[in-house]
């Protein structure tokens, strides 16, 4: 590993040389603190982008779910709750790991902040293997619209005898893939970023620690742990007591 | 050449209701935009450099201007919504009685049905003085039914029905246009909508080549599609008579509770198509559904047949 | 923040996890939705507040997290509003 | 004065370096601005093509120039997709935004500068998705792409057209973002929040629209996609869809996006009309506060595009009151503008005679926007040319020439030259004029019953249509000439002098054009914005310069 403390000319020449080991500041702004403030600002203004495009997604459901209550909640019941639950505990501990790495990068705890790093992607890469599982298990229902949908045998009496729409009952399932794969892209992203962040902080890239890009990611993670959240009761729980 | 119209003929009631509010907004449209245009140009010339004209204290800030300027729009604007939302409303509601006439809208024509049996294609005669409701559908995209000379238009969406009337007021020929883009000939979809005399509409209606009415029409289909076999009288299967059902509330059976829903045309439709969502109270959910099997023109007709049996007494 | 503070908010993520999940099972009729939404609404400002450090940020931090929740309410809210209000007059298409 | 200047001059300014590399690589926010200028001014030129060839077709009332009504319906859906979200878009805010808000603020640079040069490479990307189109089959659904048309019936590329407006999204969203992290945390000493320059507020406003709007109508047009690719139901009636929810998710964003368009309009018109008053701008607050308004309301009215679609009769009633609540904030914007001309010491130089020209237009089209969201004129003019008049004059007349205005005061900024003042004037009142030729008509073509879209038409709409395909020949010389000169005006020498038009913001402090790093010595500010007095512009008159003390050469 390489001990060297860097950056200035690793990066773009010309730029201010830092004190050793404090972050760069980059040329537009003043201080450190402005520079902070800005990446967390800009963080948090893509997350409320990202709420309003994950929004149109909810818009639909609601919209659908509102006016074909019986279809979304027979279609629901293909839900794999016990995996979706444990898929829950598995995010919301991914979450704790991120936050445990912010907390060490702030520290400037080096060993800590590489080993809660790679804990968070162990569990993000757990929960796309239990959503694959998941997948395959629906795959084998013929449960992916555009791909192999058939209504199961056991809905088709049903929707028959109550006359229920069978394009609605499809429709929970487009919306399902739709979501639950926007949530799975995310966090492949948010995987890849922390593995970057976990291979420069192992690389002593960051002048500074990198407490602010620690961070900024963490908020990204963080979200995509939110996003479930809310999915999880929308999409799993819609009427798992009957 | 110069005699190009600039102004639409009035042929509805409602399109004369339509023009006093047109002609109530173009007066302010023009009057604050010949406002703003004097106010710009006197100040220019006024003010332009090198005048000899008092300059000081130019006004930075005036709260009143800022009230009155706030206040004036939010009162015309909340005149035009209120005095806009009630011929709004008008334009929907259609009168008791009206004239039934439906509309199919596909790629690129219109289907039009009278209730008496008569079908055109991109062609719509009406009597004068008389309130016509369009039921309407499309069986591909949507396409929007325009008349202008009626202020009239509704889009025209696949999988449900909508609905316009008005009233025409002068005998004439007028312009009916799709107005929502439906694909290639979207500019060819248009045809003539002819306002006659009651007495030639009558002629009209019964010129030779009239087929049957469209009740008439759809009591074949009734017994074609098997309807009659279990609605009129069958001793095997219990079936809710259909007589006297049409504008009436319905008892419905929801789980343990009955609640009425009122047996307009689209009750009736989704009976057809999805006869199980809404069972009647004290009957079976046995009919299969139509969806699929039926095109809507068929189902429009049936509908019509339905709705000619609605006035009269149900016989037990 | 120290570290039992943050283990602190997993466990109650946890135990409000179960709480969804057995809410769910519960005969509750029409609360079900109500409940189920309550409940990740308050995990979700939970993680705001503590994992993503909300409580200790900017004001301005807040306002934009708000936002984004306010505008998607806006957009189901008054879509919502066309969908439900549609069967009202019984007059087809309006 | 001229010894200053020359010193100036003899400084690295940020158009010293002259490489392709410099200007691919670059993240200076100006080299970046001048990048998205030279972008959309392409597409500007492109779009504005589509129009002169449908409005020749439209010059009679049988298709004759087009030969077929498919050619016919991808060129107005070309002219809608290029214009709106190649050009509208992206024009002030990518353009005089970039080059303007961290001068304007007193900083260096935007807070991420990389992310800023990316977002015009995402442009690049899906405009390039767009020529693509243009060039190998269209695309005929028009730019509003209404399901189930083109989700289930259209047969061209409707696909590589959802991915090149869903790329271009994010191009919109980033640099909306960038803005408001400049604004809010890299504004210079002394530049508080109501010294700020109502173009800043303006773009402020703006880019709110563009963070909380885009997103929807990338996830609806992704929707779409789906669909049409995997042929399931997502709005299809066939199949269990409502083709109304996709209205609702795609007005959601695209009325908002009407402010987005006009709205850095406004501000623009806000900096030009006190400087060339030469006086404060009237009710400085009301007019910063209406911006944030109108980005708020309109994300409550978009319903009002969907009247007659089939929306339930009470959803139209709440849409058809909240748009009359946005006309309240445009109100307050064109009286106060109006009232900064009084007592004011007025010249009507080109970027002014811009900005009037806007502000008339802008008034009518607002005014008949206030008609179309009356209920029962709706129903009778939607989906007519009424409707195109009017959003043209927004766009057109609002927007466009507000760019155009905005080009014309800040070019000696940018380019350190000035133009050809008389060719200037002379454009500015052949836009007008050309312009109203040509959408004036459309009004009453629109309240005559012509429907949009149409290939043809009944023949008694002719001699109306034939004047405004007459005001568009008019309106294409006006558009063409001004790059013809401004482009000639790169032949001279940089003469312009750090501050032409003698106006205040930070922006005309530093020379032109501006060093690397927008200013030699961190600005400071200590006075409100525009601080101009009238008087002080007659007595610097009466001197004899005969310009008001400008240092405009002629």
């Amino acid at each position: 590993m390489t001990m060297e403390p860097v950056t200035a000319d690793r990066r773009s020449a010309g730029k201010p040389i830092a004190a050793e080991d404090e972050p760069i500041l980059e040329v537009q702004f003043d201080d450190l603190e402005q520079q902070h403030e800005a990446s967390m600002l800009g963080m948090w203004l893509f997350l409320a982008t990202e709420v309003l495009f994950f929004g149109g997604l909810i818009t639909s459901y609601a919209v659908y779910r509102s006016t074909s209550p019986r279809e979304v909640a027979l279609a629901s019941h293909h839900m794999k709750v016990g995996l979706g639950c444990l898929n829950t505990v598995i995010l919301l501990g991914s979450s704790l790991t991120m936050a445990l790495a912010v907390r060490a990068s702030q520290l400037r705890a080096h060993r800590d902040l590489l080993w809660w790093l790679g804990g968070t992607m162990v569990l993000g890469t757990l929960f796309l293997g239990v959503k694959a599982i998941e997948y395959t298990a629906e795959y084998q229902e013929n449960l992916v619209p555009g791909w192999n949908f058939q209504i199961p045998e056991e809905n088709r009496a049903t929707i028959e005898q109550e006359q229920l729409n069978p394009g609605r009952f499809q429709m929970f399932f487009v919306l399902y893939f739709f979501m639950t794969g926007l949530h799975a892209i995310h966090l492949i992203i948010g995987i890849a970023l922390v593995g970057v962040m976990a291979y420069l902080s192992w690389r002593r890239w960051f002048s500074g620690g990198g407490a602010t890009q620690i961070e900024v990611t963490g908020l990204y993670w963080h979200f995509i742990d939110i996003v479930w959240v809310f999915l999880y009761p929308l999409l799993y729980l819609i009427d798992v007591h009957s | 050449m110069w005699n190009f119209p600039l102004f639409p003929d009035q042929a509805s009631i409602s399109a004369r209701q339509v023009d006093a509010l047109y002609f109530f907004e173009l007066c302010m449209a023009a009057f604050f935009t010949i406002l703003i245009f004097i106010l710009i140009v006197s100040f220019a010339v006024r003010y332009r450099r090198g005048t000899q004209v008092d300059r000081s204290h130019p006004p930075v800030v005036s709260r009143w201007m800022e009230v009155i300027w706030i206040g004036v729009p939010l009162f015309l604007g909340l005149t035009m919504f209120t005095w806009g939302a009630i011929l709004y409303v008008r334009d929907y509601e259609p009168p008791p009685g009206a004239l039934e006439v439906y509309v199919v809208g596909k790629q690129w024509m219109w289907y039009v049905q009278h209730a008496e049996g008569r079908a055109e294609i991109n062609e719509l005669h009406v009597p004068l003085g008389q309130a016509i409701k369009l039921t309407m559908t499309s069986q591909d995209v949507i396409h929007s039914f325009y008349i202008p000379a009626f202020r009239v238009k509704q889009d025209v969406v696949p999988g449900r029905y909508t609905s316009l009337w008005f009233a025409p007021m002068k005998v004439g020929r007028y312009h009916l246009f799709c107005a929502e883009y439906c694909g290639t000939n979207h500019s060819g979809m248009v045809g003539w909508v002819s306002v006659m005399e009651p007495v030639e509409f009558q002629q009209w209606l019964s010129q030779a080549g009239t087929g049957p009415s469209v009740a008439e029409q759809g009591e074949r289909l009734f017994v074609q599609y098997h309807c009659a076999g279990c609605h009129q009288g069958s001793q095997i299967v219990h079936a809710p008579r259909l007589e006297g059902v049409y504008g009436r509330p319905v008892p419905i059976q929801q789980g343990n509770e009955v609640h009425f829903t009122l047996a307009d045309e689209r009750y009736l439709r989704d009976s057809v198509l999805e006869p199980k969502r809404e069972v009647v109270a004290g009957y079976q959910p046995l009919m299969p559904s139509f969806k699929d099997q039926i095109s809507e023109q068929d189902l429009l007709k049936i509908i019509a047949y339905i709705k000619s049996i609605g006035a009269k007494e149900a016989t037990r | 923040m120290p570290v039992w503070t943050l283990v602190r908010i997993f466990i109650i993520l946890l135990v409000l996890l179960f709480a969804t999940v057995g809410g769910a099972y519960l005969p509750l009729g029409p609360l079900h939705f109500p409940v189920a939404m309550t409940i990740a609404v308050a995990k979700a400002v939970l993680i705001v507040l503590f994992f993503m450090h909300l409580l200790y940020s900017h004001r301005l931090m807040m306002v934009v997290s708000v936002a984004g929740f306010l505008w998607l309410a806006i957009m189901v809210a008054l879509t919502l509003s066309d969908y439900q209000s549609r069967d009202w007059l019984k007059i087809p298409g309006k | 004065m001229s010894a200053v200047a020359v010193e100036f001059q003899e400084r690295e300014d940020y158009l010293q370096e002259y490489t392709l590399k410099s200007w691919l690589l670059t993240t200076d926010h100006k080299r970046i601005g001048l990048l998205y200028m030279a972008t959309i001014t392409l597409f500007f030129f492109i779009g504005g093509a589509t129009a002169t060839v449908m409005r020749l077709e439209l010059m009679t009332p049988q298709g004759d120039v087009l030969y077929s009504p498919d050619a016919y319906n991808r060129l107005f859906t070309m002219h809608g997709v290029v214009m709106i979200f190649f050009f509208l878009v992206p024009s002030i805010p990518a353009v005089l935004g970039n080059f303007l808000i961290p001068i304007m603020i007193g900083a260096r640079d935007l807070a991420f500068p990389i992310l800023n040069l990316l977002s015009w490479y995402i442009l690049m990307i899906g405009g390039a998705i767009a020529l693509w189109i243009l060039i190998f089959g269209g695309i005929d659904t028009g730019w509003t792409f209404y399901t189930p048309f083109s989700t289930m019936f259209s047969n061209t590329m409707v696909v590589p057209a959802a991915a090149a407006v869903f790329i271009t999204g994010f191009s919109s969203i980033l640099t909306g973002l960038n803005f408001i992290v400049t604004i809010h945390t890299m504004r210079a000493p002394g530049m508080t929040w109501f010294r700020l320059p109502l173009f800043v507020w303006a773009i402020y406003a703006t880019s709110l629209i563009q963070v909380l709007a885009t997103p929807v109508v990338a996830i609806a047009i992704a929707l779409v996609a789906v669909e049409r690719v995997l042929r399931v139901g997502v709005f299809d009636p066939a199949l269990g869809g409502d083709p109304i929810l996709f209205q609702h998710l795609f007005w959601f964003y695209s009325h908002p996006v009407v402010y987005i368009m006009v709205l850095p309009g406004m501000g623009v018109v806000a900096e030009i009309v006190p400087c060339f008053s030469r006086r404060p701008i009237f009710g400085y607050r009301f007019i910063a506060f209406s911006s944030i308004a109108i980005a708020v309301l309109g994300f409550l009215v978009w319903g009002h595009h969907m009247f007659v679609s089939g929306q339930s009769m009470y959803a139209g009633m709440i849409f058809s009151m909240l748009s009359y609540l946005i006309a309240i904030p445009s109100a307050i914007k064109v009286f106060n503008w109006t009232a900064t001309l009084y007592k004011g010491s007025v010249r009507l130089d080109t970027p002014m005679l811009y900005a009037l020209g806007f502000i008339g237009l802008f008034t009518l089209g607002g005014l008949t926007g206030l008609m179309l969201a009356s209920l029962a004129i709706d129903v009778h003019v939607h989906d007519t040319y009424f409707v195109v008049a009017h959003f043209h004059y927004i766009m057109v007349g609002g927007a466009v020439m507000a760019y155009l205005g905005g080009i014309h005061f800040w070019w000696p900024k940018m380019s350190g030259r000035m133009y050809n003042e008389l060719l200037g004037k002379l454009s500015a009142l052949i836009v007008f004029i050309g312009f109203n030729l040509t959408f004036f008509p459309q009004f009453v073509l629109g309240y005559l019953g012509m429907p949009r879209r149409y290939y043809e038409y009944p023949p008694e709409f002719q001699v109306l249509n034939v004047m405004s395909t007459a005001g568009a020949s008019i309106l294409a010389v006006g558009y063409v000439l001004p790059l013809v000169y401004l482009l000639l005006s790169l032949r001279n020498p940089p003469d312009a002098g750090p501050n032409p038009w003698r106006a205040t913001g930070l922006e005309w402090q530093t020379t032109s054009p501006p060093p690397v790093h927008n200013f030699d010595e961190p600005p400071v500010v200590m006075e409100d914005p525009y601080a101009y007095s009238p008087e002080a512009a007659e007595a610097l008159d009466d001197n004899g310069t005969g310009d008001g003390g400008s240092t405009l050469r002629r």
